[in-house]
């Protein structure tokens, strides 16, 4: 959003990425969010993320739909280009834009409202297609920008500022994507950033649509008990059920974790999450107990975090296509217009 | 008037979809045009898929007229639903031949009608064992009373059949001898040919027969279309199946296999338009093709394009609304909508083809004028460009075209300017800013927003601000106006007072009719539309005319309205003419409909 | 040119959201309509939901004028942000009063403007203990130290606080004091009260101070609106509330328990047409209330009433457009959009509220028309009538009123009917048919559809039977011009050759710049338009008139274009005035725009 | 859609149902589909159960979207009411209808295209509503009427008559249902009308949102080898998991029934169904059972049929925003307009 030619002032021994790129050239303008908000957490989980991946930060593609939660791109990665759609159609753009370009990284976020309600159809067709992008769901049960209504994610019995209790059985969207055959699916909560970062970083090599639904609570309008998405709520029925770490190929620190705690995951780029288990028996990979264990969860009105499914076997969405490495915008037009003898044979069968 | 008389006349077959008349009523028609008669085919066709009456109209015109006669002479009735209809719209003098199989002689009862009875399924019954074939061939046998009765050359026949089944040669035989029993009986039975019949000539000379919608598919793909969304939707479907046809053929890399296009079927038309702003806003040459209710869908999005800036080419072909309406049925209702779709201060540019070669070469232009501008471009066609085979010259395409990308800043501009880039900023005074794509380089980064922002790009809620960006969005629209095709104006002989506007696939009937007029009496200039913003040339025309008969396809009047609001013509002199119902125009309609006008006006 | 004098000032409080200054500065401008003085007030407030800038205006007007002013001349300046554009924005002879815990020399850079430094926090701070109430009593100590310079009457002040903290009296004391704390120190170390203040009257007698989106819903109560469908959206959320709390209160069956109403909070402004027209068409009074996205996102489904002819409400609580535009900001810019929303041949019937009073009024007639006509009305606000407080005279009902149903035949009707049920068939000649309910009878069963349909209900795809219906549509639509509510006009004491036209919330200024123009030698007639489409009082009006003013909030003109359109006006005679910045509109906007335009003319 | 008052000539000794009517008073007009379409046997289905649980047909209404078995509704009980709405938004339409009239009997028709492309969102949320109705999806994986192009069931493999084949994963209605809460869940097929008129019928009486997706070969566009939805490949590996037959509260025919093979659930207004279980251990109220059991035959490639799910306990949408029997349109103005009194106690605050 800002192009100011601005010096960069440097603390000192501020610790730098591989581009040589320190945290803070991952930041943007300064959020509008009420203090406190989750999804400012989130934003910044999302700028140490790609920091720590050391991605150039042209090379990255922001798009959110309208809400609190979809201003938050303008919040990070000020050097990046950015788009703030429509309410509830940025996945359609979304997926518009990554067809046109597979060589950028695509980074989506969205609210409750924005993809469980208006949004609804398009999120799960871009899941459907596994449009190779991260999804961030700032889910806070309610739409913020427009003063705390229930959202489809609202949990029965919570109770709107205004009063009004919820009755209808919220939409679980780790559930929802994986009865629709996601390829990622994790939670976490805005709060965690120790979870968060890893997840968000596994979510950006995932070769495929990776979709994190992170409880971010609303503090203004949300915030009190009643609601289950409340930090009251969430730290009281917090429980990990999973605790993911990212390992970029070329490092070391794999070693320092314990062997015998570790599930490695494979992942497209060669990299690997390693799964720290709390639940020993559970396996990442398979959709049928994934489900279940959510199920389960939501029985006990527990919330259940972590990495919860990851598929890396099926194509994205460009490999889908054939389309191949070069932007659309690249090819040359020669290869685009078969000329003027192609013109004349293909006229043949008008005659 | 006119006809019927030889290469002049209109014949019409009535059958039920979905029992192979289709590709025979081709063969007949094309069987006209390789004779080197100029024809017109419309094909009147049920919004289901088989069991209901569909009618195809082919029209013989030696003089080389392309819109419809309005009256038929030669019908092939095959369809005893239809029987009574189709019997009492023949003209006077006209002739109805059907499948007497089964007699009906009520038929008889115009006196002004000549009836050929033929026994077409008892022939194929007889002649052919399989029940598909029997179907089949009943179609191959009109086709050969047909010849026999209008004078076809049957030799090009053959050699169309043998096109036809060249992938399954041993159904040549087999066709040319259902074609056979028809023009046998019909030369036994009755005086061949006709009063009015084909007689062979050389007027279809470098032309061809093809349809808008794979006109235009095939302009999408030579005007470097590298994008392309949409959710199926009758009557744009053919569209991007072109498109899609033609880019497996021709866009595929023969090396690695990639594909040089993609192409993707949305979920719905809010999904369609999504798909196509977020690949041109990433650099794609993008479109959507879709019909009415989806421009009502898209509605949100467009808005956001024109706010935002993002290339976006919408081809609506459009149908009979409102709703659902009539969706294989043909008008021009979507004008006023497509002007100013969506909520909020919004106007657009449109094109207006008037046929394939246009579609074709419109196709190239809305992508160039789309990218020029930054905002959505309408190309604005209808069933009858899209759907019917229309005759044209062949398409050629300069090789020396080169796409127009517009103004869109490389790495190497950004990084070597001096001055800051900011993407609202109108820095050459022409209302249009410079745009850069994601990926290209970190001072080029901006956001896209459908909300208030400032000339810099930057988030605004402050009035003057906000008006900054949208008084130069309505300067730049403005500007558009020199930038499309120009009005095509065919003047009249002698000095008229009488003018005519026009738009799209009202052309052919106006022209036509435009002859007519002079030749009895009326002269009128007439003046085609091609594109909206109206350049200055339309309020020249119409200030130069007493009065200006605004002819189009629509009950509201919905061009009229944007002449009236859009130039500055005094209302007054303009005389709606609306056709509606949902056939193609004819020249007929529009003839009696200004003759009609011009008496009530000289009465008063 | 006005003010500023005793009771004819305008304040401007500039604070921060979520502060918790609205409900003092609620209290301010409370304190002077119970003083008797008319009073106007402005909320100006972001697109966020904490932390940016908000600024209040209110406009004392012992005149009784209904607008805004243009020109502040008290500021209340809580917000060092906006510090620079607040001093910069007061009218010479203004005052500023700051809160000088940080005292700000810059502030004293105009020497044509008094600033009152009152250190607030700072005494807050030593006067209370927990940090919320040192926020929140801030505010309170303004609204004295205002009370001291502006000669408000502390004991209204008083009787106002004891009424806000009815439910907790223990908060009364504290706020008091905090008042106190203002209020003393104001009349400590200034001249109190300044030579502009409040003086008592007796103007507000009768009145209330209500907002429109309140009043809407109020009025959907007792028009007697069953069901209502909405997506939240600003500016059309407090609608909604208003109607679910007053139905909540007076709708719900004491004995039974239930629900004399459903509202549904949709998944999107798509579905809460759905549901509105389901529900209507099943017999429910039912409306929407949304915005400029919404109306984009509900064309379909408009078009799809229009031509099933389904009644149906819809609320577009106008913002700043296009796309999201400034969801904050007011204007009238889809004026257009809602005349002929949808594809296809489509024309719709507008109400034009321009005050609370009206909306109340309107709801109701709303309801009337759209089932009296059985098609889509809409009911056309936007941000300044629905979010602002306006005074207007306390809301009567008729008790003679009862809803208009339309026609709708009851069981016995059908059953004892010598004659068969058409649903579209034109029996009365007056362009509307008669309809049934589901459930009713067999004998009223009939099919409705989006599709092409003959008056009799039945599918067809043939031109002649598609027109029947279409052409009926366009007559039932011209007719219902009579039944709109009729125009308001009030004409200049003198013959005028000039007249103003205006819709909605544009009323209030133009009165008021109507009557300084006259005062200043210009004297103009003026005519507010409550409906579309328009009767004959708007051709004459035009007619009678050599120059018309077309005051409206848009870039493009758009009532203007409806007016050239749809009315015999001869378009040269409309001359254009647009504000489009967000603010509502200042009757100097109004005043300067025609003093210029006739200047010009005048030279011209 | 017809009101001809036309002498209603009865064959000899026609079954006649308890109001007296005959099968043929539950037709409709004249189909105008492929012969042979699937939807057909669909509509005579529906007609059948509308006939056995003797419905009043004034008492019924008729809803659908847009695409061939839109268009159906037409095809039976031309004595009710109907709406053919837009394309994917019947949902919407029907919630309002029935919320203004809890009295009548709801069915909508939809197609796989009509609901699970553009139509998705709506139709998960009338299911989170829990809208008493009866919603049949003619499941054919093409769009017929735009003629067969590859709807979002479309299983991947699958080759459209263009001859293209199809790469995405299909949704599946019956899981995507189960993963948001819906309270009746069950599957058959076009041609299996034994199966179908019990189904049919329990999702009339169910009290609440009622989905059946019915697997409907559209004859012309998908009806070939290589399509998993065409008679072929559905006779083949059709396999009914459980039979489901309706017994009406009243009827003795239950004891004709094998005890030991029956499993009775009870319906809200009094009526059981008896299941008759080929698997024995198949529990059609347990949701986690259900979702696992339909991700097992999808591994195994076979089409589950039968009663899925069913969970009577949650209140519909009408009994949640506490309405009554009477229609709104019958409650009197009185009831609706508090009063002169009532305004002027309402404005005290705005002065
Ligand atoms: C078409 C449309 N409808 C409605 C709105 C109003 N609106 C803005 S944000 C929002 C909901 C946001 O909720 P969510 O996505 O959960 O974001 P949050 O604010 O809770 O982070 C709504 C309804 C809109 N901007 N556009
Ligand atoms: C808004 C809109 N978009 C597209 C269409 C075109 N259309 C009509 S039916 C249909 C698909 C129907 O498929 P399905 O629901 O599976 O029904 P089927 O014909 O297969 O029974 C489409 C895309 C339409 N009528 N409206
Ligand atoms: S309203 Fe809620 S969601 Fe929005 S910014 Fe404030 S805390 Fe965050
Ligand atoms: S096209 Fe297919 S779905 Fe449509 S009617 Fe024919 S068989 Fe049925
Ligand atoms: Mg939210
Ligand atoms: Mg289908």
């Amino acid at each position: 959003m800002t192009s100011f030619v601005k010096p960069k002032i440097r603390r000192q021994n501020e610790p730098l990425n591989e581009l040589g790129l320190a945290r803070s050239d991952y930041d943007g303008a300064m959020s509008t969010l009420c203090a406190g908000c989750g999804h400012d957490s989130v934003t910044a989980a999302l700028a140490r993320a790609f920091f720590e991946l050391s991605v150039v930060p042209r090379d990255v593609v922001k798009v959110s739909g309208i809400g609190c939660s979809s201003k938050t791109p303008t919040y990070f990665l000020k050097d990046a280009h950015g788009a703030n759609t429509v309410h509830g159609r940025m996945p359609s753009f979304a997926t518009g834009a990554v067809a046109a370009n597979g060589g950028l990284t695509y980074v989506g976020v969205s609210g409750d409202g924005d993809s469980l309600s208006i949004g609804l159809g398009q999120l799960a067709h871009a899941i459907r297609r596994n449009v190779n992008m991260l999804y961030v769901l700032d889910n806070n049960g309610v739409y913020g920008l427009t003063k705390g209504q229930f959202s489809a994610a609202a949990d029965i019995g919570s109770t709107a500022k205004k009063g009004a209790a919820n009755a209808l059985p919220p939409i679980d969207p780790a559930l929802l994507a994986l009865s629709i055959g996601a390829t990622f699916v994790a939670r976490s909560f805005s709060g965690d950033r120790a979870q968060l970062v890893p997840l968000i970083k596994a979510g950006l090599k995932h070769r495929g649509f990776a979709l994190i639904d992170v409880i971010s609570p609303c503090v203004t309008f949300n915030d009190h008990k009643g609601s289950t998405k409340s930090y009251a709520h969430t730290y009281k029925y917090y429980h990990k059920a999973i605790h993911a770490d990212y390992v970029p190929p070329s490092a070391e620190i794999v070693t320092a974790y314990d062997e015998g705690e570790l599930m490695p995951v494979e992942l497209h780029d060669g990299g690997t999450i390693q799964l720290r288990k709390l639940d020993a028996d559970y396996d990442p990979t398979n959709r049928v107990s994934a489900i279940t264990h959510l199920m389960n969860s939501q029985a006990t009105k527990e919330v259940l975090t972590g990495l919860l499914y990851i598929d890396e076997s099926r194509l994205d969405m460009n490999e889908e296509n054939n389309l191949g490495r070069v932007p659309l915008h690249s090819i040359p037009y020669t290869k685009l217009n078969p000329g003027a003898a192609a013109l004349k044979d293909i006229q043949s069968e008008f005659r | 008037m006119s006809g019927p008389t030889i290469n002049d006349f209109t014949i019409r077959v009535a059958t039920v979809n979905g029992t192979g008349s289709a590709s025979a009523n081709g063969l007949l028609m094309k069987t006209i045009f390789r004779m080197g008669i100029p024809v017109v085919g419309k094909n009147i066709f049920p919004s289901n898929i088989q069991g209901l009456p569909t009618w195809y109209e082919i029209r013989v015109t030696g003089a080389g007229h392309a819109g419809r006669d309005g009256d038929v002479h030669f019908v092939i009735a095959m369809n005893p639903e239809t029987y009574a209809q189709d019997l009492a719209e023949i003209a006077p003098g006209g002739v109805l031949m059907y499948d007497s199989s089964w007699p009906r002689p009520e038929l008889m009862s115009r006196s002004d009608v000549t009836v050929i009875p033929i026994p077409l399924s008892a022939m194929c019954n007889e002649a052919f064992e399989v029940a598909r074939s029997r179907i089949l061939m009943k179609n191959m046998a009109y086709v050969g009373a047909a010849a026999a009765l209008l004078d076809l050359d049957v030799a090009v026949i053959e050699t169309l059949v043998k096109e036809m089944f060249a992938a399954k040669p041993k159904l040549i035989p087999l066709n040319m001898q259902a074609v056979a029993l028809g023009f046998d009986y019909a030369k036994a039975n009755f005086t061949c040919p006709l009063n009015f019949r084909t007689s062979a000539m050389n007027k279809t000379e470098g032309k061809v027969m093809i349809d808008g919608n794979t006109a235009a598919g095939l302009g999408f793909m030579y005007g470097g279309a590298t994008f392309g969304a949409w959710y199926p939707i009758t009557p744009s479907t053919s569209l991007m199946d072109a498109f899609q046809q033609y880019c497996d053929k021709y866009r595929i890399d023969p090396d690695t296999g990639f594909h040089n296009y993609c192409i993707i079927q949305a979920e719905d038309e809010l999904a369609a338009a999504g798909l196509v702003i977020g690949a041109a806003w990433n650099g794609a040459r993008a479109f959507t093709p879709t019909s009415g209710p989806g421009i009502s869908l898209m509605s949100e999005f467009i808005g956001f394009a024109y706010y935002g800036e993002v290339p976006m080419v919408v081809c609506d072909i459009q149908r009979v609304g409102p709703s659902t309406g009539m969706p294989t049925r043909t008008q021009q209702c979507d004008i006023q909508l497509c002007a100013y779709a969506s909520h909020g201060d919004t106007r657009h540019l449109i094109l207006f083809p008037a046929h394939p070669g246009e579609c074709f070469e419109f196709a190239a232009k809305a992508l160039d004028l789309a990218e020029r501008f930054q905002t959505p471009v309408f190309f604005l066609s209808d069933i009858d460009i899209g759907m019917n085979d229309w005759m044209v010259d062949e398409l050629t395409w300069d090789p020396s075209y080169t796409p127009d990308r517009g103004k869109v800043l490389s790495r190497e501009e950004l990084e070597t300017s001096a001055s800051t880039f900011y993407r609202y900023l109108d820095v050459d005074g022409d209302g249009v800013p410079y745009r850069t794509l994601p990926g290209t380089s970190e001072k080029g980064a901006y956001f896209l927003r459908g909300s208030g922002h400032t000339k810099l790009g930057r988030y605004t809620e402050r009035g003057p601000e906000y008006k900054d960006v949208v008084d130069r969005l309505y300067e730049k629209w403005r500007r558009a106006a020199t930038a499309m095709p120009a009005p095509v104006v065919i003047k009249a002989s002698r000095p008229a007072r009488y003018g005519i506007v026009a738009v799209g696939s009202s052309d052919a009937a106006v022209k036509e009719a435009q002859q007519r007029l002079e030749a009895g009496g009326i002269p009128a200039d007439y003046m085609r539309v091609r594109g909206f913003p109206f350049g200055e040339e339309v309020d020249a025309f119409i200030e130069a005319h007493d009065v200006v008969f605004v002819v189009e396809q629509n009950r509201d009047a919905q061009l009229l309205g944007l002449l009236v609001n859009e130039t500055s013509a005094d209302k007054k002199k303009l005389v709606p003419v609306n056709h509606y119902s949902g056939e193609p125009l004819s020249y007929r309609f529009v003839l009696e409909a200004v003759e009609d006008a011009v008496k009530v006006r000289k009465i008063a």
